[in-house]
């Protein structure tokens, strides 16, 4: 299934209105919370702060003090617990506040909350949402700035996502939510202040899809989250230069879509993978190897990773050199035999 | 019926009482509560802490859960050590903890044990042959947690007392008087999950009971190198719940201090904190060997302690434990470790393809492709040993 | 000298006297530890737990260095809010635990700060533009630990404790008489790593003091939310250490406290557990908004009983502070405001090639291809904005 | 640098002892503890147990409390102290007791040990060692069979390698400890009990650089650990079906040996992988990837993946089945087109 464009697939009768995509995910909590009461939010600073990113900002008025709270300071605890309330029942949306902060999680999230339906042959079921603000762009010090997705995606169990923009934001929380396994929601904290015009609430592909968010018949630029940006950008540029560039926004990490991508790989015989984490073990080495495996003989050429060096993220002072831009896309494409 | 809002019953600001006015927390004895003595005699006084011995109907029950606990415990060792399980760790010398545990819980009432619990999750209603399934190593988890209300045994360590924070708090949202039962080794308090919910527990008043097993050692490592605490029920001031410290081989005991904690999390009063002290007579698992790390004079001493003698001492004096009932007890020893025999000379029924099948609920096309793979090449290798 | 061998000293078995010879732990005081009262005024008795007042000299050394941080701390939030800085956690109000933590400390010793220390971190000797560069976001790390040793301030909250109790373990196993001191705040009391810190420090009897500022509030989430014990001092009890409960904005009662710990561990004595209950005057950092989760009237009440001033009163009566010691300390702290001042509108000199240059102490021949695979873009881009 | 077989490049006059890797393992401690008073070995039951692997068995005695203890049971509690030691000039080996059992300990290894040196301009190194028995093939219940790699070679900032063979093991981790750089030493433990003719001390190729064990021209087989063996099996059943296949001993995970696979896969012009770790961003992505991004043009076919399922590590009577086998290796070889 490959869709043109990330036009919602449904939306409602109300009238595009300019949202965020922190507003987008508040919406889609707000929603989710008031359409069953089993969704239960908590994590740090969740409360009457509404989150460092103000996220859940106003929800905790909105839903008082048994739907949504403040948690002591534990990311482990946050998820270990969720781990129990999911087994009860219940459907919890936890906050990671960033990134780095999910790593005290790690052992709840790679030994129970991947495991916990396979250990007990599906009778467990946990419907956990473990939200984590990630990447950079921000000017965030040291730990603020972590792309994790490599650590969940090499775990099996876990379906881990990531939307490039408010209606997506909404529509694939909602998702994830709905979604009887538990679900890595990776938020791209550059992002979360792009707006869009949307009407809420909005239903775009399911969440698993990869979308094809432009046409181009020369070059296929696989991007997620933060990057999506950047690839279109790329894709104006190399316009400019001649080049027609196919973006694709991969949405899921964990499923990947190989059918879209696979379409569009053979359509356009030559393909890069962006990403702001570092290149080596990167999520870019996954969908290089196996688009690779099955679209070998309809490549022209090899792959590329167009992502952050092998180095810890810098210093506010120095991302930009780090990060990819729209620039270095196109340097790398050059780097290629064209005939 | 429903119980007052949980987290609103928090949110009355201690800001400004913050310096003075926090309750204090009952203290944990300095000699662990005891009701029956090792010798089967009745305590009394400062030792019992104000506990009441359970009846001597509840005793036999005990009594009768631990005989056959045990035996079903040398059973399995003794299949562990004929290769017939993967592994097994014995609680041997540690039922006067696992049995008043499950006797204290309710029918709704949810329990986590570790790899350690077996004779608990077995005593709680566990068919043998589905507790032994994951040492077996069929599959990771042999029963089914919804139906028996028992989380599957946690192996790493500490982790599943978080789940039962969990578990409570969310029962406890749900308006249900549900309690949530968790067993911990002495080992597993220095791990930084231990923590995180002994703290989630007290401030979210969860309805949690903490049974930490002190056994004395965790593997090699004994508790003079896990703590400096006088004693782990200590750890309960410091996150102002009600901790208690008790002779762990003195079931009565036990049972009328974990009852009391069940009730109090039932009735709203949140989380209890309580050390039995014991000992595991047995190596860690089969694969471990104790001469290296202590000696058979300890191991002796212990064994005198054993949970099981003071009960049978105290309900013969008692006139409840006769001969006859002793024999019936035995015979239903003797049926339950034939009964793990039994269930251990199966050979189970095993699908590799069941492998692709529980790792999600949503399908998944590139899984469905190495399912596929599986069942080609097992085809393959069929017809090849076929021809 | 070289001391006694730490860890052949845990190894006298306390199996034998697990249940009823373990020490018991010094218990926090009800009310904190106060030596000067919030109106300037000497305390003893009980409240002074039996600390002794620091001598007018000490106090007007830890008075001389508030004012100076204080001074640093408002000039780096408005160079913070003009944009100079990515981010600055302000230490205002929480002076009388930072300096006196630092005064207590000999040259040789170890400081473990967190993100809100800053000000521990300058009084201890690093240059203003070092201190700041992090803040900036120059490097992660403006100042070479080594030479002041002083550890990374810490983001990732409580991992740096458990660093100070592996640095002061190896100091002891060296013979070297070396204490390491770390800062902890209320919220990351909660995370796992604290625990497990407290336990290795306390098992291993290992020379830190934990100072813990309870500034009553993890960004939005006050204490009650975080505990429930009394007091964060009373965790002390569950690691077998001694816990102290101190007015945090009493300088002269930390100093002591603090001292006395520090002394403790030098000689042996193990860890300390010290809560200073103060609080966080300020916004979290530039980006929070406290009008979100307490009232303004909660914080005037915290700023009259400003740890400043209190010094300032008693300082004063006894005729110590004259005024023209304080024009002097006040032209100190203005020439430090200028020094932060200055560092920060001095653009740094940044290379971002240097990236690759850390990540390793060996070779990495795939680094250094990325190495040059940027400065041939740095080279293109400076080309290209040339021509 | 390609160097044929793994023999070793310097040697003691002593005459060759069959050695387990356990006990190279051992040796190579006690060497290290001997040589260097600042190698301090901490952790569960290192001490008069000897690990439950034995692979500490007897230090204790040889060098007491000081030099080798138990922790307290903690994880991020052994990584963590080991760091601040580190910090004070010391050269901590730490033990995590089996795969799993190393999560709990992931944000000190990831924030911390993997970040200290760049963090501060490398002004503190952290000569640390984690050792980690990883992997399956012991029939061990859930949690005792993970392998972990592709967690820490993303990580900027670790070192990481693993030995297959006795000699290796002892030569490698002396290497290892008298890295300033964090190494995490994964010990394969299902070869744990492999024995070798070996004289101690033995110094094999430097522990960044892979090792042709065995020349080909076919095919190129990658392993590290615990495949190398399945990776010669595969080359011997290879050769009696005409195939001629190169084997090539990874070892050093973080850095990857460019050279020699360069070189190897050059020749041959078809590679594949084999490890036990799941396949979706495991570690054979990465070699996957960056052996296509630099070979494209010499390859004839697609760089294989063959590894563990995408699946939680199964129960003991069903991991045969997710184990990559020879036969595995050979029927993958098969898909490929052979002209
Ligand atoms: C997180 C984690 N680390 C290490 C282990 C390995 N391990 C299994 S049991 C054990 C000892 C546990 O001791 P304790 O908590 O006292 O329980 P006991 O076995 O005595 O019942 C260890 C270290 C584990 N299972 N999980
Ligand atoms: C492991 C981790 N989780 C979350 C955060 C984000 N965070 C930064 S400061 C903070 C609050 C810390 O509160 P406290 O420990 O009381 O220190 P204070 O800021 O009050 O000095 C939080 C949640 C972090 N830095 N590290
Ligand atoms: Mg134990
Ligand atoms: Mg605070």
């Amino acid at each position: 299934m490959t869709i043109l464009e990330n036009r919602p697939v449904a939306s409602a009768a109300a009238a595009p209105a300019s949202v965020s995509m922190a507003g987008a995910l508040t919406a889609a909590l707000r929603d989710a919370m008031t359409e069953d009461s089993r969704v239960v939010v908590f994590g740090e600073d969740v409360g009457a702060l509404g989150g460092v990113f103000r996220v859940t900002d106003g929800l905790s008025k909105e839903f008082g003090d048994n739907r949504i709270w403040d948690s002591p300071l534990a990311e482990a605890g946050i998820v270990g617990t969720a781990i129990g309330m999911a087994m009860y029942g219940m459907r919890p949306v936890v906050e990671m506040q960033f990134d780095a902060f999910s790593y005290p999680a790690f052992e709840q999230i790679t030994s129970h909350v991947a495991k916990m339906h396979n250990r007990s042959k599906g009778r467990v079921t946990l419907p956990i949402v473990i939200r984590i603000p990630y990447a950079g762009g921000i000017g965030g010090v040291e730990h603020h700035s972590d792309s994790s997705e490599a650590y969940w995606t090499h775990t099996p169990g876990l379906t881990v996502v990531t939307p490039s923009n408010p209606a997506d934001a909404y529509s694939m929380l909602r998702e994830a939510i709905a979604s009887d396994d538990p679900v890595i929601f990776l938020e791209p904290k550059s992002r979360y202040w792009m707006k869009d015009a949307v009407a809420l609430p909005v239903a775009t592909p399911p969440m698993t899809r990869a979308v094809v968010l432009r046409e181009g018949t020369d070059v296929t630029l696989l991007a997620y989250g933060p990057t999506v940006k950047t690839a279109l950008q790329a894709a104006d540029l190399g316009a400019d230069e001649g080049l027609s560039i196919e973006v694709i926004d991969l949405r899921s990490l964990s499923p990947f879509d190989d059918e879209t991508v696979g379409a569009s790989v053979r359509k356009t015989s030559r393909a890069a993978i962006i990403h702001e984490a570092a290149q080596f073990g990167g999520y870019g080495a996954e969908v290089a190897a196996r688009v690779t495996e099955r679209q070998f003989f309809h490549l022209a050429a090899p792959i590329l990773r167009i992502t952050g060096f092998d180095i810890p993220f810098p210093s506010p002072k120095l991302e930009e050199y780090h990060l990819p831009t729209a620039e270095r896309v196109l340097a790398a494409l050059d780097t290629w035999e064209w005939d | 019926g429903t119980l007052a809002t949980p987290f609103a019953l928090l949110h009355h600001c201690r800001m400004s009482d913050s310096v003075a006015a926090r309750d204090e927390p009952v203290r944990p004895t300095e000699l662990p509560i005891s009701l029956i003595d090792s010798r089967g005699t009745v305590v009394s006084g400062k030792r019992a802490a104000g506990f009441t011995r359970p009846s001597d109907e509840v005793l036999l029950d005990l009594y009768r859960k631990m005989v056959k606990a045990r035996r079903f415990d040398i059973q399995v060792s003794a299949l562990t050590r004929q290769g017939r399980l993967a592994t097994y760790p014995s609680a041997s010398g540690q039922e006067g903890c696992e049995i008043p545990a499950v006797a204290a819980l309710q029918e709704h009432d949810w329990m986590f044990p570790t790899y350690r619990d077996s004779i608990a999750v077995l005593t709680r209603g566990v068919p043998a042959a589905q507790v032994l399934s994951h040492f077996r190593g069929d599959w990771h988890l042999g029963f089914d947690p919804g139906e028996h209300r028992i989380a599957p045994q946690a192996t790493p360590l500490a982790t599943q007392a978080l789940h039962a924070v969990g578990l409570g708090t969310a029962a406890r949202l749900k308006g249900d008087d549900v309690v949530a039962l968790t067993f911990l080794g002495d080992g597993a308090t220095s791990e930084g999950d231990a923590h995180e919910a002994f703290n989630f527990a007290a401030v979210w008043q969860a309805p949690v009971v903490f049974l930490v097993q002190n056994n004395q050692y965790a593997i090699s490592v004994p508790v003079a190198k896990q703590t400096r605490a006088r004693t782990f029920a200590d750890k309960a001031i410091g996150y102002g719940m009600p901790g208690y410290f008790v002779d762990g081989n003195d079931a009565a005991a036990m049972f009328a201090v974990i009852s009391a904690a069940v009730e109090r999390a039932r009735s709203g009063g949140g989380p209890t904190l309580i050390e039995g002290l014991t000992y595991r007579v047995e190596a860690h698992t089969n694969s471990d060997d104790p001469s290296r790390y202590r000696g058979k004079d300890e191991e002796a001493k212990w064994r005198e302690l054993d949970p099981l003698i003071r009960l049978e001492k105290y309900l013969t004096k008692a006139g409840v434990l006769t001969p006859a009932v002793a024999d019936e007890i035995a015979a239903a020893a003797e049926a339950l470790a034939t009964e793990a025999r039994d269930a251990m000379s199966v050979e189970p029924d095993l699908d590799p393809l069941e492998l692709f099948d529980h790792v999600y609920v949503a399908e998944r096309p590139a899984l469905l492709e190495q399912r596929a793979f599986l069942e080609r090449e097992l085809a393959a290798t069929e017809a090849g040993s076929q021809s």
